[in-house]
């Protein structure tokens, strides 16, 4: 049933590619989505009753375990959500001529080849591969970002493909370090298998590893886009069509998150103390959530906002993660699964106002709750959601987070912390939520209503997923959840 | 045998160095071919040990890659799309070129200062091949900064590439044979993306000078 | 009689809130149902909670555990737990709902066929119960949730009729300073869990360290702070409350910024429990300062609803003077002034919350009847609208602290408590306090001669504008919901001592002392012995002896002059003629002598633009114009936002430069300094 | 029962008395300008004659209008049964709390002031607008100097001070007496609308105050006005005399005699204020009205030092 998560998005490019009909096309991409879906909870099922799953394959081993599975989740739940949206999404570009039904072919494979590497990345036991996965996720969104192909787009994939493709190559570097720091311990047929890091992690050579953990950090960082590597993600993901800014930052960041914490875990191991790799990821994050701050109060692309806020979180993410106590460790993969979640619904909600207006100046936009009363409730919430504001999800992980940081003795650190995302909340508050009230230009010509029906039951299951796990965890999450803090934490 | 592949660090080192002096495209692409020539090499000597010693083709099987991809496909690639590309006489670097070889002689040493220390792996005698390869990796970065035109940062790309893969040669024999056949799909396919790229940016902004791309600011 | 417990009763009401927001769903379709059904659901809500908080302080119980539920989320939890303290707010806050809900059966009729009724019913009903949470939170983290969701549905109750100019910035400023403001009771919230290990309210707080102490002390003081509103972090209030529908500003200026003073009092003095001096004098200052620029800058608005904003500032003050003298009581170990002053501080807490949420729906009648806010407009409403003027000159009076009403009274206890304090020897609490007496005087003659504007422009005299010949009285269900209140003003300032009982019982739960022991001479009387001798006042004599004198005079006065006769006439004009309505003496005018005297807080200007006519001795035209400077904003936030802004420009466009060169740099630099850290660690 | 004997002493002494405080000043003022001027008892006659008379009301005033002479009436002279005319008389039902006192006028001030406003007249919004100056500014003083004086007796009620006061040596020469007493013999001046506050005289606009809110008055309303305004006047010189000049500890004997005693002894000392009030309304010339914050604080600075002297500085 596991293989049914390799092979389905496989199957899905395929079709994608000899299909021409546009409906059928969406119909293959809602089926593959869906029948990942199903997996994924078949996976998931059994990782909660058995364990880790390893599954011999071809030369390399797949290995999930909660770790993983939390991020697997995450990815196809998101991908089935987004593959909805496109319906509507791209039905209504190719009303207004924007795209072509050749495009729509080409975005669906892309899509694919994305949640295919995506998956890959997250199921492999070896970590070269999974850098391979990691670098194609980049390659694939690479065109997806440049989708719109215009000067604008041209450029944001441009940056996003070099800045990214140099970055993840920081990353082999730091792979390769890995590898020789581990060249005493693991034979050459396993090196770079996961577990046997982890394993027999106290024997690897610690400078190396330090030295191996630098450039992990930095490659995978630029990926999650933490800063100062972010510089390619408010481009990226403003300049990306909206369903596929909802993956990349919904996902994406995700998958790198995951390599690096997996590497983290390691080193963490070896050094038999967080205080090196803490000390750097907690810069990275407050760097990044600094940047965000600064940089969100003047914001005039409401799509570029949404970026850093992505930022933001990773940062958070990263501070939580660098802590490496139980508690944070819990509170970075409860982050993790909230963000995902509310940071797709603001970019899928963005996509129908971008739709809707044509335009993403937060200047040009006024009257939102009135024109679309769905998206525009999903977007306010999901702004409300994602500046940590109770009682939806989000705040129910930033709580963990501080709490993990005051915990950890950090005072200062946390007082700045909790005081910065309060600006963060000031600077979206100030330049976004003008757009709700009032009315839009008459030159405009805008009609009311939503345009994209099934995008706007997306939008629905999502607020009411953000504002149900704010106040109740499923007890399945919040196992799975422990045991991959077990995982990383150890003991 | 270590000499020989201390030879062969300092070759690809040094041609990194003439990467970084010279001026025109065409000529990036013909170092960059030299240099890809000299870690086929390497990785053939090595590759022809191993397989002496202990039985092992993996490593020649990426040699034969390398000299089918870096040293032929590639280049032909890049100058294919070079040669779509009106030609125009543009200054390519923002600081002269001694400037940019001093700062890459302080490269090397900065790379020797921080990779020199990290502890001695019995067994390899590697710490010099990996401090020049590693050098090779920052100076393929610097060359991207220094370069104003995408084909200048596909080639810096590639460098680092190229060093990357050095340094895993030299400091492990190369990654698990499933690993580097990934990372070659990965970087024909970025190269490939890249080319068709660059080819788009010189439709739409009549020129591939990078720095016109800074509409998105802020 | 195990219904009237506290608990069933409580969960009864939360109940009847959810059934009333249901309702509010289910007919949608139809305002006339949806605002019957929503609002009954409300007035009966609030009489159950209003039981059951009474019924909490009759008994005297300790703490009252309602409900706690697991959200197996970890640290959060619903966590209701009533105390004494707790009850007596969600009384109030009972109370004034009970009152609003009445009121809003007419209020809400103009909303009818022009806006989303149901909506504004669901988000009333939401914020009634945040509060109630707040009010009864057990943990410090399902208090910072009901705290921030209170903030949140507030917010989108200020920003409902979005369409007016200005609700926008208003709803702005007031979510984006309290948001920040909560911040740092979340970093309060954080100290207090890594030394004691828990989030329970009630628990003790020994474990903590006394520089954490002073810290958490720090936090919640601003945190509370811009919530109350004080100044200098007032200035969101004048602009929400004005912003907010009537009904709902009444209930926001009437008890949400109390949620403050319930956190004070609950956080510093019951969980902190004072340990040092400065807290109390620290209060004590912002206290001052509050009362005295908040009714100083209410003198300049003639917008009703702003200039009861800027009153709830100086009220915030009074209340915070009581609890700052509180405070340092209880740091001196004085438990005896301590609870004096708590009690005086609760109770103006209660009187504000009475006459504010009655003067906030009397703006609401005014705007309903004569459609507008502004004072220069109205004049003469008293003969339109004459049950609604008696209600208005009530809660004037008691807001001005004049004398049979409730505000008197606790000043007076406020007075009383800051005489006792003075004690020969102990220098900086006694020029504290008796310029905290200084304070307390010019603010009350100062709201004395801003109500007196207030009610003599608006509803005395002719009519300015048509807005006012217009208007007509106010249907008969927002006189009653106003009568209410006007009723426990007049009850309070007359026979306070049942209420000072209540409260009683919420300072004996804090400090174990009981102050109406001391306060005792039957429920008529006031009784107070300080060290020498008694200070008292007696109300209800007071109130006695005046009807029988004004009963003597009148009858003197027949008995010497017989009987006159009246003769109607027209106002004294100078022999000019008839005299215009624009003749009369305009708000502006009324404060103009003020103004100039205390320039210096609002920094007037003025111009005189005139339209040259064919000689310069006829002008076409001549406009004069005054206006004062919102000086906290223009010199304070002002030039702090602008830097901000300019310091996130500059920022901004120096590193995210769109140059792909220099976020390659970004990266190498990055790397080559991990790589030096990494070699030099 | 004995109680209320008292205070219906209390009020007929202070009825009675009252308008006589303004026939003195007025006299002495005359006597000063080399005038004969009216009688001394002229007030009485004054309040008599509008008694009997009809009253004229403008037509756009309202119950305000009608109801304000009598709740400033009521007010000043409940205010005036707080301040016992002699400590012979205990207050002690209505426990002669000053504070009470002072928001007891406030009220009488307020429906004043709401009064001027009703008329729709020019004099009457000016009057007000300048009486809710005077009273903000001077309300500081007047309570500072009160409490200050009630600290040292360690009793904010009226009668506790005064009973205080007797056995203090000499109050007016230690400093913190001697500062309360001149802050609030300014207060006094400045509340009972005098030169150099307000003009009682004068009916030009440019000068008035007091009067201005009054200008619509007549008959029994303004009679009510002007014996309201003269009751506030005695309740403060009162004050002044009692608390400043304590001389019931010179009566030995007790019972009515006492009494009768007493109050001759205070309507002496009431005469002597006056004449100070007088003599200091003489001495100087009406201020500008926005150079009456400097009186104002003058006063409060007089307090404030006078509770220094004590509180802080322990003299």
């Amino acid at each position: 049933m596991g293989l049914v998560l390799w092979i389905a998005p496989v199957i899905a490019v395929i079709l994608s590619r000899i299909v021409n009909n546009t409906k059928q096309l969406h119909i293959i991409s809602v089926c593959a989505s869906f029948i990942m879906l199903l997996a994924a909870g078949f996976v998931t099922n059994s990782v909660v009753s058995y364990g880790t799953l390893t599954y011999k394959f071809f030369v390399s081993a797949f290995y999930i375990d909660a770790v993983s599975i939390i991020v697997l989740d995450i990815t196809i739940t998101i991908g089935f959500l987004v593959s909805i949206y496109s319906i509507g999404y791209l039905d209504e570009e190719l009303k207004h001529k924007k795209t072509t039904s050749k495009k729509i072919k080409f975005y669906y494979s892309m899509m694919y080849v994305f949640i295919f590497s995506m998956v890959l990345a997250l199921t492999v036991n070896n970590i070269g591969i999974m850098w391979v996965a990691i670098e194609a996720t980049t390659l694939a969104t690479a065109f997806l970002v440049g989708f719109n192909n215009d000067e604008h787009a041209l450029e944001a994939a441009w940056k996003y493909v070099i800045i990214c493709s140099v970055g993840i190559a920081m990353a082999l570097v730091g792979i390769i370090f890995l590898h020789l720091a581990s060249i005493d311990v693991v034979s050459n047929e396993n090196a770079l298998q996961w577990d046997l890091l982890y394993n027999n992690a106290k024997d690897l050579n610690s400078s190396v590893l330090r030295l191996s953990f630098i450039f992990i950090l930095i490659g995978f960082g630029t990926k999650a886009g933490l800063a100062p590597m972010h510089t390619w993600l408010p481009d990226a993901h403003s300049q990306a069509p909206s369903p596929i800014s909802a993956l990349l930052s919904g996902v994406l960041l995700n998958g790198a998150m995951y390599a690096a914490l997996r590497i983290l875990a390691i080193v963490n191991r070896n050094l038999d103390d967080s205080g090196f790799t803490g000390k750097l990821m907690i810069a990275f994050g407050l760097l990044s959530i600094s940047a965000a701050a600064v940089f969100i109060i003047t914001q005039k692309d409401y799509k570029r906002l949404l970026a850093y806020s992505s930022i933001e979180h990773m940062g958070i993410i990263a501070v939580a993660f660098g802590l490496f106590t139980p508690l944070s460790v819990f509170a970075g993969f409860f982050h993790m699964i909230n963000h995902s979640f509310t940071k797709s619904m603001l970019f899928l909600a963005s996509g129908n106002i971008l739709q809707k207006y044509n335009t993403r100046k937060i200047s040009k936009i006024r009257g939102l709750l009135k024109i679309l009363p769905v998206s525009g409730t999903a977007f306010l919430i999901g702004l409300l959601a994602v500046s940590g504001t109770p009682p939806f999800s989000i705040f129910a992980s930033e709580v963990n987070v501080f709490l993990s940081i005051f915990s950890a003795e950090h005072y200062i650190l946390g007082a700045v912390f909790v005081l910065l995302l309060a600006f963060i909340f000031a600077g979206i508050a100030f330049t976004l939520f003008r757009v709700f009230y009032g009315e839009p230009q008459e030159s405009q010509y805008i009609r009311r209503g939503e345009t994209n029906k099934p995008g706007t039951a997306v939008l629905i299951v999502l607020m009411l997923i953000i504002a149900g796990t704010g106040l109740y965890m499923p007890g399945l999450l919040k196992d799975l959840i422990t045991s991959a803090q077990m995982i990383i934490i150890g003991g | 045998m270590e000499n020989y592949y201390d030879l062969l660090s300092v070759l690809i080192l040094l041609s990194s160095f003439v990467l970084v002096a010279n001026k025109k495209t065409n000529a990036y692409i013909k170092t960059f071919r030299i240099q890809s020539a000299f870690i086929a090499l390497t990785a053939g000597i090595m590759g022809w040990s191993s397989a002496v010693n202990e039985g092992k083709y993996d490593i020649l099987i990426v040699c034969a890659i390398i000299v089918a991809l870096k040293v032929i496909y590639i280049p032909h690639l890049l100058n294919k799309t070079y040669g779509n590309i009106e030609y125009r006489i543009e200054k390519d670097f923002f600081l002269n070129i001694p400037i940019l070889i001093i700062i890459c002689c302080g490269l090397v040493v900065f790379s020797y200062f921080s990779v020199s220390n990290i502890g001695t792996l019995t067994g390899f005698h590697i710490n010099h091949q990996v401090v020049n390869s590693f050098s090779v990796v920052l100076i393929g970065f610097f060359f991207m900064i220094s370069r104003k035109k995408a084909i200048g940062q596909i080639i810096g790309y590639l460098v680092i590439e190229n060093g990357i893969f050095v340094t895993a040669m030299f400091s492990t024999h190369g990654m698990p044979f499933i690993v580097d056949i990934g990372i070659f799909i990965d970087m024909i396919t970025a190269v490939m993306i890249m080319g068709i790229m660059v080819t788009r940016i010189n439709v739409k902004f009549e020129s591939i000078n990078i720095d016109k791309l800074s509409k998105l600011k802020g | 009689m195990s219904w009237l417990t506290p608990d069933y009763l409580m969960n009864w009401s939360i109940i009847a809130y959810l059934a009333a927001a249901i309702a509010a769903v289910i007919f949608y379709g139809r305002p006339h149902l949806c605002t019957l059904l929503a609002q009954s659901g409300c007035i009966i809500a609030s009489v159950l909670g209003a039981a059951s908080a009474f019924s909490m302080l009759l008994t005297g119980r300790e703490k009252l555990i309602i409900s706690q539920l697991e959200t197996s989320i970890p640290f959060i939890s619903i966590d209701l737990t009533l105390d004494a303290l707790s009850a007596f707010f969600i009384l109030i806050l009972s109370i004034l709902v009970c009152c609003v809900s009445i009121y809003s059966f007419g209020y809400i009729k103009h909303y009818h066929g022009k806006r989303n009724v149901s909506a504004f019913h669901i988000l009333y009903i939401g914020f009634i119960l945040s509060m109630f949470f707040v009010f009864s939170a057990g943990n410090a983290v399902f208090f910072f949730i009901s705290w921030e969701i209170m903030t949140v549905i507030s917010y989108f109750l200020v920003v409902f009729e979005s369409e007016q100019d200005g609700n926008e910035k208003a709803g702005l400023i007031y979510i984006v300073m309290t948001h920040i403001g909560a911040a740092f009771l979340m970093i309060a919230f954080m100290i207090m869990f890594v030394f004691t290990r828990s989030f329970d309210i009630f628990g003790s707080s020994d474990a903590i360290p006394d520089f954490a102490k002073n810290l958490m002390f720090i936090f919640f003081l601003i945190g509370f702070g811009v919530k109350a509103g004080v100044v200098p972090v007032h200035i969101w209030l004048p602009y929400a409350h004005p912003a907010a529908p009537s009904n709902v500003s009444a209930l926001m200026s009437g008890i949400m910024i109390k949620t403050a003073i319930y956190g004070l009092i609950r956080f510093v003095l019951c969980y902190l429990n004072i340990q040092d001096t400065w807290w109390g004098i620290l209060i004590l200052c912002i206290g001052i300062l509050s009362a005295v620029l908040g009714v100083a800058y209410a003198l300049m608005e003639h917008d009703i609803k702003r200039l009861l904003a800027f009153h709830s500032v100086e009220n915030i003050g009074i209340i915070l003077i009581g609890l700052g003298i509180s405070f340092v009581a209880f740091a001196q170990n004085n438990g005896f002034l301590g609870s004096l002053a708590l009690a005086a501080s609760l109770l103006h807490t209660f009187n504000h919350t009475l006459f504010k949420g009655g003067l906030f729906l009397g703006a609401g009648s005014i705007q309903y009847a004569a459609h507008t806010r502004d004072i220069e407009k109205l004049g003469g409403l008293i003969k339109k609208m004459p049950v609604t003027a008696v209600l208005v000159l009530c809660f004037s009076l008691a807001i001005s602290a004049i004398v049979p009403f409730n505000g008197f009274v606790s000043e007076w206890l406020t007075y009383q408590s800051l005489f006792t304090v003075i004690v020969p020897g102990q220098t900086g609490i006694n020029i504290i306090s008796i310029l905290s007496i200084a304070a307390l005087a010019m603010s009350g003659a100062l709201a004395a001669a801003c109500f007196v504007k207030l009610f003599g422009i608006s509803f005395l005299g002719k009519a300015r504008s048509e807005y006012a010949l217009s208007a007509n009285e106010v249907p008969a269900s927002m006189n009653v919901g106003m009568g209410i209140l006007a009723a426990f003003c007049l009850t309070i300032g007359i026979f306070p001592m049942f209420f000072l009982k209540l409260i009683d019982k919420v300072v004996f739960n804090i400090s174990g002392i009981i102050v109406t022991g001391e306060l005792q001479g039957g429920f008529l009387m006031a009784w107070y012995p300080v060290s020498v001798s008694g200070n008292s006042i007696t109300p209800s004599a007071i109130f006695i002896a005046s009807a029988i004198i004004l009963i003597c005079a009148a009858a003197v006065i027949r008995l010497i002059g017989g009987k006159a006769s009246n003769r109607k006439y027209g106002t004294w004009d100078c022999g000019f003629g008839e005299l215009t309505p624009r003749m009369q003496y305009t708000a502006t005018g009324f404060t103009k002598p003020l103004r100039i005297v205390l320039r210096i807080l609002y920094r007037p200007g003025r111009a005189l633009k005139t339209e040259e006519g064919d000689s310069s001795y006829f002008p076409v035209s001549q406009k004069y114009s005054v206006w004062t400077e919102p000086v906290f904003e223009k010199y304070v936030y002002g030039p702090v936002l602008t830097n901000v802004k300019k310091f996130s420009l500059r920022v901004k466009l120096s590193v995210q430069t769109g140059s792909t060169h220099a976020y390659l740099v970004y990266i190498f630099i990055t790397v080559l300094a991990l790589m030096l850290y990494n070699r030099l660690t | 029962m004995i109680n209320i004997t008292y205070l219906i002493v209390q009020i007929i002494v202070v009825i009675a008395i009252a308008p006589l405080v303004n026939g003195i000043i007025k006299k002495i003022k005359a006597l000063s300008q080399k005038r004969k001027g009216a009688p001394i008892l002229q007030l009485y006659y004054d309040l008599y004659k509008l008694l009997k008379k009809d009253t004229v009301v403008s037509d756009t005033t309202s119950w305000i209008f009608k109801a304000a002479p009598y709740i400033v009436f009521t007010s000043s002279l409940v205010a005036a049964m707080l301040v016992p005319v002699t400590t012979m008389l205990d207050p002690i039902w209505l426990a002669g709390d000053l504070i009470l006192m002072v928001y007891l006028l406030a009220l009488g001030r307020f429906f004043m002031m709401l009064a001027g406003l009703d008329a729709a007249s020019t004099f009457g919004g000016m009057g007000a607008s300048r009486e809710a100056m005077i009273s903000s500014l001077i309300e500081p003083s007047i309570l500072v100097s009160l409490i200050t004086v009630g600290l040292t007796a360690g009793s904010t009620s009226s009668y506790q001070i005064m009973e205080y006061m007797k056995y203090v040596d000499t109050p007016l020469i230690r400093p913190v007496y001697f500062m309360a007493f001149i802050a609030l013999f300014i207060v006094t001046i400045a509340e009972t609308a005098r030169i150099p506050v307000d003009d009682p005289s004068t009916h030009l606009e440019l000068t008035m105050v007091h009067e201005a809110m009054l200008l619509e008055y007549s008959g029994r309303g303004l009679a009510l006005m002007e014996l309201g305004a003269s009751i506030k006047q005695l309740t403060f010189i009162t004050l002044l005399a009692n608390i400043f000049i304590p001389h019931d500890q010179l009566i030995l004997i007790s019972g009515v005699g006492a009494v009768v005693l007493s109050v001759l002894i205070y309507v002496i000392k009431i005469v002597f204020i006056s004449i100070l009030i007088a003599v200091a309304e003489v001495s100087t010339v009406k201020l500008r009205l926005f150079s009456i914050p400097n009186i104002a604080a003058l006063a409060f600075i007089l307090s404030f030092i006078g509770f220094m002297q004590y509180f802080v500085l322990g003299r």
